[in-house]
Order: C-alpha cells, then structure tokens, then sequence
C-alpha cells in the first residue's frame, strides 16, 4: 500500500473518484455485516460474504464502462455489482428471496448475480461456469469487429472466480478459447487462500493463479487485492488492452477472507485462530480509510457522515426489502422456456 | 422440389439461415475448412468466412459454454458436437447452465443456442461412435430434443431450431445422413418442434419411434402389410421433448396397442416415459401391453461386426415383436 | 443396536470399512478438517489421516477421473460430490470411463468405485443444491444406482457399495441425514444392492418410492389407513438400477394398482422405466392407470419458500393421488 | 538431430538398445503401413496412425519398466505398446476386431489399447480422459508411500495425448492435481500441430504445450519428437524425477503427422500440399536409420536383414489375425459388470 498515492495520480483518479470508491467499498461491507445479522436473527437462511474483498471488486469494477462492458461476477462481488449500478433495496430483495429480486425473482439463493439491464450476466452456483460465458461473450465482440472489418464494438467482458475455482477444467477451456484468438476478455481471480476448507498448497502447486496467463499467450497479473487503486490500475490497463484488441489478461487479486466460507461454514474447524487475527491486520476498508485520511482526502468527520448514510441506505434497504413480498407459487412453472413467457 | 439427401437438406436449412441472419455461426471441431468431419457445415466457411464457421479447440465444456454466452449476448449459435458421444465434457454447461439461464434468471435473459450432434450406430462407430444420448437431455427441463429422421422433417425443424428463443438439442441419426433421401420443398419452410407426424397410418397397432429407427419401422410395417395383412400405424416422434402427447394419445385410443422402438438402450431410454403417459393417460383404451423393442443395457455398442449387429434393433425384429403384440 | 440418524449409520459403515481395509480412501472437496459440508466424514481424517481422507481440488471432473484410475490400480475409493448437482463436470468421466471399462476392455479390468453425492431439496439449497439426480445414471450401462433412505439401509448399502467390484452411484438425500433415525445393528451387516424393500404391507394400492419421498408416503400411508381405512403397501426401491423388479411385480400382482412418488422432475425420472417395466411385464394385473406423483418440470426447485413447498411432493399431496386412484 | 550421438552416450544407451529402438520403430511402422493397405483392400474398417510419432514414442517408452510402470497411451501410440510388449499379432487382432484382441475382445476401435498383464490402461476414445487416470494412479503410489513412510512404490504413470486434446479441461484438472501433491506421472504431449484438420495456432495462443507446466509448479520439457535418443533421454530424467518422489513432469514431443488424421480423414481438404511433402524431409525413420548408419552402428545389410524379418513378421501377424475368429454374438451381453463375468 505504500505507493498507493502514487498509483492513484497515476491512474488518473481524482479525489472524488477515490471517495466514491471508499463509499462503494463501505457500502459493500455494511450491506454483508447486516446480511450476517439478519442470518443469526433467523431472518436469511444463506448468506456469502465478500468481506475482505471489497477494495478489489470495487476498484476493478471502476475501470469498467457500466452498460456498455459485459460483466460476470461471481457469489462474492457484490462490491462489484453496488460499484455497477445495484441499489441496496435489490440487494436485500436477493437476501429475502422476495419477487422482486432482480437476479432471479428469488429463484435462486442470494449472490447470485444478474441483471440484463446492466449487462450483469445471470450467474449460477457451479464453480467456474460463468467464465466460458465470458469467452464466448469475447468471441461475439470478436465477431462484430472482424466482420465489420474494424473495431465496432469495444465492450470487454470482464470475468471472476475464486483461486479454487481456477482447477476447474472448464477454466481453463475458457482461458485457453480466449488467448487462441486475442478475445477482450478480463478473468478475474479473487484470491482468498481458501476453497471453503482447503488451503491453496492442496489446491495446486503455484502461489500465483496468474502463471497459468503465460501458458494461454497472454499476461497474468498478480495484485494487492487490499488495494483498490492498484486493482483499478490493472483491470484500467487490462480493458485498454482489451479494447484494443490486443486481447485478454488474467489479474490475479490477493484477497483476504475475513469470514467463514457462508452462513453454513465454520472456519474453526480448520482455519488456525492466529491467522484470521494477522490477516484482520490488513482489513482493506481500514486501509484505505487510512491513506486517505494520511493524504487529507478523507476526513473524521466525512468518514462518519459517509458511515451514517450508510447505515440509513442499509436499514432502508433492509426494510423495504423485507416487507416485498415473496413470490406468488403460481409463478413456479413460468419462465421454463422464453417463447412461453414472450408469446 | 428436390430429392435432397438428409445431410444436403440439413446443411441447405443452415445455409438459409445464415444467409437470413448475421447473428448465426456455427462453432465446432472441423467445421471450418473440413467441413465437418461428417461435411455438414461443407462450403459454409467459404460461403460466409471463417468468423461465421469456426474451428474451435478441442474442448466440448467452452463448444457449449461460449455459444451459452455468445447466445445470451444476442448471437445465434449454432453449436457442432462431433460425436453425441463427446457432448459429455459439455454436460455441466447444459444442464446447468443453458437450460436453466431463462428459468433462474426469472425470464431476464435467454439462451437462443442450437447444439448439433450427430448420433447412433450401424456404421462400425464402435463404443464411442455409436451412441444414443437424446434420453438424458429429454430428462432435462429447458431444453427442447429434436430427433429428425427425414430430409424434410430436418431441414424443417433445423430451421425452426435456429429461430428458437431457447436451447434446442438436435441429434442426426448419423447413418441416416447419405442413406435416407427425400423430397425437400425448395425455399423456406419450417416444421414446429413438439409436433409428431404420422409417418404411416393404421389401425392394428401403433409402432413409436424416431430417428433410424423410424426407417426401419415402415420397413417391417410394410412387410407385414403384405405377408400378415396388419395394418401398422407408425408415429414419427420428430421431438422427443416435448413429447406430442396428443397425437400419440390419439394412435393409442384409434389402434389400442402399442410397440415403441428405440436404439438407445432399453433401460431409462425415452420408452419409459412414452410408456408412462400412455399408461397413465389412455390406460382404457389398451388392449394390450405396452411393449418397447431398443438396444439391449450394455454400455454401447461394440466395434466387430458381430457385435454391432446384435445390438442394433433391425426391421426383422421389429416385424417380430409387432407380430408378437398384434397376437396378443 | 442403537438409535442413529442417517448421517451416523452412514459415516459408521465407511469408518468400518476404511478400518477393514487400507485400499479404501476418500477423495473429495472439504472432506478433510472440515468432515464435508454435511460431515459425512466428520473425524475420519483425524482417525487415518491424510493420505486416506484426502482434500481434493475443486474439480469434480479429476475427482471422478482420478479415482477412477486409482480404482482400476488396486484402491477402493470413495469419491464424494459435494452436491449431486455438482456432478456434471464428472459426467464424461463417470458415462464414457468408469461405467464402461469393464465392459470396453472385455472384463479384463475393473472399477471398484463408490461415488457419494448428497442430493433433493426441501432444505432452502435453491436450483443448485437441490437437484435428484439418479435417473441420468439409472440410465447409464455398467453404473448400479443406490438411494437407500433409512439409517439401516443406508450402512448396509455403504458397505457393500464399497466391497463391490464395479462403480456404485450412491445417493444421500441430504434432508434425511439428520431428520431420519433408526435402529442400526451394531457390528458388520451389509444389505444387498439391487432389491427393493416392502416397508409398509397392504393390498389395496402399492406406492413405489425411494429416498425422502419413502417417508412422505409411510406418513401419508398411515394417515390414510386411519382416515379412509385404505391399506397401502409401500415399496421402498432402495437401488434405483437395477431395479428390483420381482418384488415390484409381485407388489403389483396382489393390488393391482400403482402409484409411483419421486421428487425428481416428472419426465423422464425413474418412474417412467418403472411405468413401462409394470405396463409390459404385469399388464393384466393392472386394476387402474400407472400414476404419477413427481417434481414438477422445472429446471430446479427454487430458493423462496413459498416456489421450494409449491416444488416438493408431500406427505398431503401424496394422500391426495392415493385417495383419487384408489377411487378409479 | 546433430548432437543425438552425444545425447545417445550420455543416455547410457548401448548399441544395442539404439538397434532395439530402431527395430521398434521400423516395426511399428510397417505394422501401420500394413493397416493402410488392409484398408484400402476393404478388409479393415479403420486405421488411426502412429506414422511421425515413431520416435517419440518408441524413444520414450525405452525408459519405463514394463510390467512395472502405468502406461496410458492414446490411439496413436502404436510404438509405445510394441516398445512395452505388444505382438504384433495382437496388434492386428485389434485392426481386425477379433475376439482375441487384448484391448477388448473386438469391442473397440483399433487403436484403443488396453492389457491388464502389461500394465497398458485400457483407454477410450474421448479425447483426454485417460490423463486423469493417470493422475489417480499417481496418487494411489502416493497414497502408498505416504502411508508406508518411505518409497515403497517406486512406479510412475506416463500418460499421452495430442497438443489439440490438452484443451481439454480434464487434462487441466489432472495436471493441476499431479502438481499440488508432486505425484509421480508423466505427461507426454505429443504434438503434431493438428487435431484433425484444425491447424494448433486455431487450437491455442501458444507454441509450446510445455509453458503450462510452469502454471502446475512443474517441469515443462520440449523435445524433438523425430530424435528418439532426445525422447528417451528427457522421459528418463521426468521417470528419475518421478520415482524420487520429486513429481510430475511434462513432456512436449514435436511430432510430424505423416498421414491423414485417420482412414476416415481426406487432409488435401485442409493441409497445404507442400506442407506435406517438406515434412517427410524430416521422418523420424529416415533421419535414425542415416544417424545409425553414420555411426557404423547400422549398416546396410543389417537394416535390409532386419526389414526383411519385420516384413515377415507382419506378414505372418497379419494372417493369424485374420484367421482369427469373431466374437460370438452371444457375448454381448458380457461384462457389463466384473461381478457377473467372476462369480
Ligand atoms: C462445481 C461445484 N463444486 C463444488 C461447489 C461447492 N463450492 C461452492 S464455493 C466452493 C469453494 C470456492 O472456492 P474459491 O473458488 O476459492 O472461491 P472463494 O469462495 O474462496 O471466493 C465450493 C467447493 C460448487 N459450488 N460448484
Ligand atoms: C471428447 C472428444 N471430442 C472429439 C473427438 C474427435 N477427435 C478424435 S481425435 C481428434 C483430434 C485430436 O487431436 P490431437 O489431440 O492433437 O491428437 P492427434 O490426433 O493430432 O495425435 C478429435 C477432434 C474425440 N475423440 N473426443
Ligand atoms: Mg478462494
Ligand atoms: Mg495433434
């Protein structure tokens, strides 16, 4: 975090740019800390946290063009999916299952992100499903432009998934699909040190996911994923690339976990107790807070102001979503196939 | 008009398609310069360049995976399995994933994908040339199964496959592609998915079926027109999902006895199913058994002539096991 | 003897047999520390340690794949699937590997695999921790399929899922682990694969289930031979391939009508092989239509309460379809 | 090719063993030459090559113990299994489908090879299933050893595939797993720049198979797959490697495909016919036997006695073969399950 000014002039972000990306990141680890309190009230069956992931997702989501770039989060993004354009109220809607949950009308469990609006690609539970989506969303872009002749279309398709799901094969179907033909694609791997239980050293025999890049044909990138300007810097660079159709990179984010797996894990049966007190350390919020603060962006003050409305966006969206209501079960049979839904 | 082969009708439908429609490509092992290794897609590179018919690597999960999000991006993909033998690396990207996205999403997006294989056996496939896979894709809410067995039922429904908002899987009988000829309109036309077809009428006995095996079945019928006087009603399935209830209930009510004849294994193939709906919901009108005639439950068919031979279901024992049930 | 829930006799029978002998390790994601997302093998890796409950890394395709050729080299693995809806990546493996290399190498080699899946909703698991999945397999040569639904049942089933020489598909509904108990008899006993199992007499109507639909139809069975006087034999398949049928025909034989309760999507679930088994081979003993009572055809049970309930087939439901067939 | 007498010296290979390599791949060739011509005469239905690859896979081959090492080959590697014990009459037992073929008793496609007694895993069709077999056998030495304490199973398991078939994502997924536990396998990419008619550069955005291997926390080796000493040189570090307990290696042969795909397969629709003729400058055959012959090792007599002997031998492996009896159709049904054929 040491250059972190540095990146951050260089990266061309203004102060307000970095405010908006604290805020982004607040807003993500309010939202997750009620969910986890609405879990132990009795209230949501399923929570997953991107606690610890925040500075990543939100400062890789910035560098993206909201509406225009084709995004895949998976369950932990959802400073991803707030810095993209989801309101708090349909992110708790998702929580509470509630009809109008934009994902999926509370079909599916919460995380489970899309929303065609905003090009947030509908994404499932299975590891690593999404990321051939992402391929093939490059290989359409590709398409457009090699048909036209010329680049008319340069949208990115932008792409995450957890280091243990890097061993699915599909994975690498995807990655390899994408550097054999230079397609502007972003894979994206948030790098927590855990697939639920299992630690990287028995998931594979690499500290760096990002090695796999070179064997694709494209760049593999490895960044503090505590950083946000520094995950900016990168994907910024990345969707250049991209754009340019230079084609894909793989930007590997070394994220914290800071809670269990889920609401249904417990991380002391096989987390060693010293280990989550270290990494708590190096918690991204507090570290950012506190460059910002050392750089005189941020002050005491604004920093409660901005925890204020916070907490007020969240009990807002915590009750409007609650009082939604749930969806009709004369609905179960609809929506099997398009054409039914449409004619 | 044309006597078209089933391959030349199926790639003609293609062509109209992509000829209609930019959004359509197809993306498959070979499909490119090769044409196919079957030369379904044969000329079509040429015809539209090589970003409009694109060899892809050697990997079904990203053949199936990247037309899944190509799809949903608003193209019209045309997915080639070489082999319905090597849809399995793709398994996970349909079940999970193309089948489910419209549902799951609550209507929010759409996967328009048509993913291709050619299947069956009786051309030394061996175990893993040969097979018949369209039962385990029927048991999958989502998706659409296409089983076409005719040069114009392919062409036809191809097409209509091609303009479907949701994934279509549609299995070519792959020894029926030179073998099978007919009469193809020229121009457009589309045959609807979930629509069976009354291949021959009857009133002694309906025999169910699809794919090569619908050929085989008029075979048999039409000799034991001649040698038993039965009158054979035969009923082309066409789609095996969804299945056409009402015009296989009709049969069932007219004739009251049943023979359903498949190449897939016995065991979990789509007779259970017919067998079931039937048994369910025209069990006044049988006279008889509900009989299935398929492929005996061992895990493919085998590479020696010998072999291959016992496992298909051939006209003479279809002739039998109609002769069997017309008896009883 | 003692009382055990379903997760007890489970984890009971694989410690006895990991004890009986070293060949047999687990390989599976989070089985070690953590004892599986459902503890399963909750202090078998203290007890062997690690190189006998072994962590895999998140790719069931390798964990199939991998155990499989362990397997054909001498060991007796237990590959675990976290969730059966997380199968798929494994179905090249399971369908074109380790359900055919008896039969592909003419005998000359062998699979001695179990693969484990907790599977079925009612657990708010939503589309993707929901899935019954046992039908695709029941439709695979060279796979036996077990779904054993009592605490009784499912050590003894383990036990000799393990000591067979071929790949087993074991299937756990995950509500039963801790909600089923029974009396599990101490010490070695093994209950057979393939044969079914009356667990509740009668000769009015036979229900045939399995897995946590076996529970909803003794309660609904019960109630109604207390509110209609009906008198329901309940058959409990226990191995959904091979099936059992002697014991399902004679079922037939003595009441003459049959209702058929999964929690699997209607079409193409096992109770169309079993429609189509009891349409041909008992035909005239049949005293009303084959009905059935199944998960409808959605892509999968969704996570809000209020679409999970109006999904699952219950005990109230169940009733209802006993109640209307028996009136036919 | 220069410096293959200094890597033969250094390989600690004998005369003897350099004439044994040679016979293997003269034999092996000629076995497949024959298979051409029994398809043109209508009198097999289906040949698949190993006709480019004989080097590489006799060479590497020549560094496994047989009988006691796990060897997975796929349908090329007509040379591994002659090298490891193979007749050539078994061999056309397969072509022919007989029911004393040892692969399957005529159930498979030739090519498909399969010998318990040998060690040879019974392999499939599928394109890369067979490398997480491998992965599994590595794992159960492992297993072995582990518990044991010590090195109690010094076997390895050498597995291959074609460069197109490592886009597989099982391929990934045992590669993956070999290297998070070091596990003594051998991957063998043979590499002949096409799968079927798709060109590699359509297949990936690399040249080198091997750079993946940097991405598993292992050794990625490229050989020239002409140089049979090269072969056998690099397979016998990665076996030394292996049985160490040291782990996983893997080896990228550049092969030359000399024929069509398959019978099946017309190439003049895709390869560019000076492509063909500038490749057969460099058959591993010619290029060994002028080696040989410039090292006084070979002369020739010698190998006018030795194609003599092979000629004779496929001759007469040929007529066994076809005199063979069919399977009986009664067996059809046989061995769906072990516990049917053995109780
Ligand atoms: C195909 C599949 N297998 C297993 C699971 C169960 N599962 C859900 S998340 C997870 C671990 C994912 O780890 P990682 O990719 O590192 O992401 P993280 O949760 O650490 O961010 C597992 C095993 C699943 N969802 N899908
Ligand atoms: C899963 C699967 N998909 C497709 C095929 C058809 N097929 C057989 S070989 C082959 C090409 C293999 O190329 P490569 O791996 O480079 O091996 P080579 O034949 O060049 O030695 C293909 C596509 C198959 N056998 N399996
Ligand atoms: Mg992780
Ligand atoms: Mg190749």
């Amino acid at each position: 975090m040491t250059n972190l000014q540095a990146s951050g002039v260089s990266a061309g972000l203004e102060h307000t740019d970095l405010l908006a990306i604290f805020e982004k990141m607040l807003l993500a680890r309010s939202l997750d800390e009620r969910q986890w309190i609405l879990n132990r009230q009795g209230k949501a069956p399923f929570v997953i946290s991107c606690q610890g992931h925040e500075a990543a997702q939100v400062g890789s989501a910035f560098a993206l063009t909201p509406g225009k770039d084709w995004v895949l989060p998976y369950y932990r993004d959802l400073g991803v999916v707030l810095t993209l354009g989801y309101t708090p109220t349909e992110v708790m809607l998702g929580l509470f299952a509630r009809a109008g949950d934009p994902n999926s009308g509370g079909r599916q469990m919460p995380a489970h992100y899309g929303y065609r609006k905003l090009k947030i690609v509908s994404g499932s539970s299975p590891t690593g499903t999404q990321v051939p989506h992402a391929a093939g969303i490059g290989l359409a872009i590709k398409i457009h432009n090699e048909l036209a002749g010329r680049i008319v279309d340069d949208a990115v398709a932008w792409v995450s998934f957890g280091e243990g799901t890097s061993s699915q094969g599909e994975v690498h179907e995807a990655m390899n699909l994408a550097g054999a033909h230079a397609l502007p694609v972003i894979f994206v791997c948030e790098n927590n040190g855990y697939a639920i239980s299992v630690p990287q050293r028995q998931q594979m025999g690499v500290e760096d996911v990002a090695d796999r890049a070179a064997g694709y044909g494209f760049p593999g990138v490895v960044v503090d994923g505590t950083d946000p300007v520094a995950c900016f810097e990168a994907t910024q660079a990345a969707v250049e690339r991209a754009r340019r159709g230079d084609g894909p990179t793989l930007l590997e984010f070394k994220c914290l976990r800071l809670t269990p797996h889920s609401s249904d894990d417990n991380d002391r049966t096989y987390r060693p107790s010293d280990e989550l007190k270290a990494i708590k350390q190096h918690d991204p919020i507090d570290r950012f807070a506190a460059y910002l603060k050392a750089e005189d962006i941020l002050t005491d003050a604004h920093e409660r102001e901005l925890r204020e409305r916070i907490k007020h966006q969240v009990n807002e969206a915590t009750a409007a979503a609650e009082a939604a209501p749930l969806p009709d079960p004369s609905t179960l049979l609809e929506h099997v196939f398009t054409s039914q839904a449409r004619d | 008009m044309a006597e078209l082969s089933l391959i030349e009708a199926l790639r003609a439908g293609i062509d109209e398609s992509m000829a209609a429609d930019e959004r359509v490509f197809v993306f498959g092992e070979d499909v490119g310069k090769r044409g196919g290794v079957f030369r379904v897609t044969e000329g079509l590179q040429a015809k539209y360049g090589p970003w409009r018919v694109i060899d892809s690597p050697l990997a079904e999960g990203v053949i199936v995976g990247a037309c899944t999000g190509a799809a949903m991006s608003g193209m019209r993909p045309i997915a080639e399995i070489q082999f319905a033998d090597f849809i399995w690396p793709a398994m996970n990207q349909i079940v999970s994933e193309t089948a489910r996205i419209a549902y799951r999403s609550n209507g929010d997006w759409n996967v328009p994908l048509v993913i291709r294989a050619p299947y069956g056996g009786g051309i030394h496939g061996a175990l893993y040339h040969s097979q018949s896979v369209e039962a385990f894709f029927a048991h999958v809410p989502g998706l659409k199964v296409v089983v076409p067995a005719t040069p114009y039922d392919v062409k036809g429904l191809i097409k209509s496959a091609i303009a479907d908002p949701d994934p279509v899987m549609f299995f070519e009988h792959k020894k029926t592609y030179r073998l099978i000829k007919g009469e193809v309109p020229d121009g457009d036309y589309s045959v609807p998915i979930g629509k069976a077809d009354i291949k021959r009428e009857g009133d002694d006995l309906t025999v169910i079926t699809y794919g090569l095996m619908l050929h085989y079945a008029l075979e048999a019928a039409e000799q034991l027109a001649q040698t038993d006087g039965l009158n054979i009603e035969v009923l082309d399935l066409r789609t095996v999902r969804p299945l056409d209830t009402e015009m296989i209930f009709n049969s069932v009510r007219k004739t009251g006895k049943v023979l359903i004849v498949h190449e897939d294994n016995l065991t979990g193939g789509i007779g259970g199913e017919l067998a079931a709906l039937i048994a369910e919901h025209a069990f006044e009108y049988l006279d008889g058994p509900i009989m299935r005639l398929a492929g005996p439950d061992v895990p493919a068919m085998p590479f020696a002539a010998t072999l291959e031979e016992a496992f298909m279901p051939s006209p003479e024992r279809i002739a039998a096991k109609i002769r069997e049930l017309a008896a009883y």
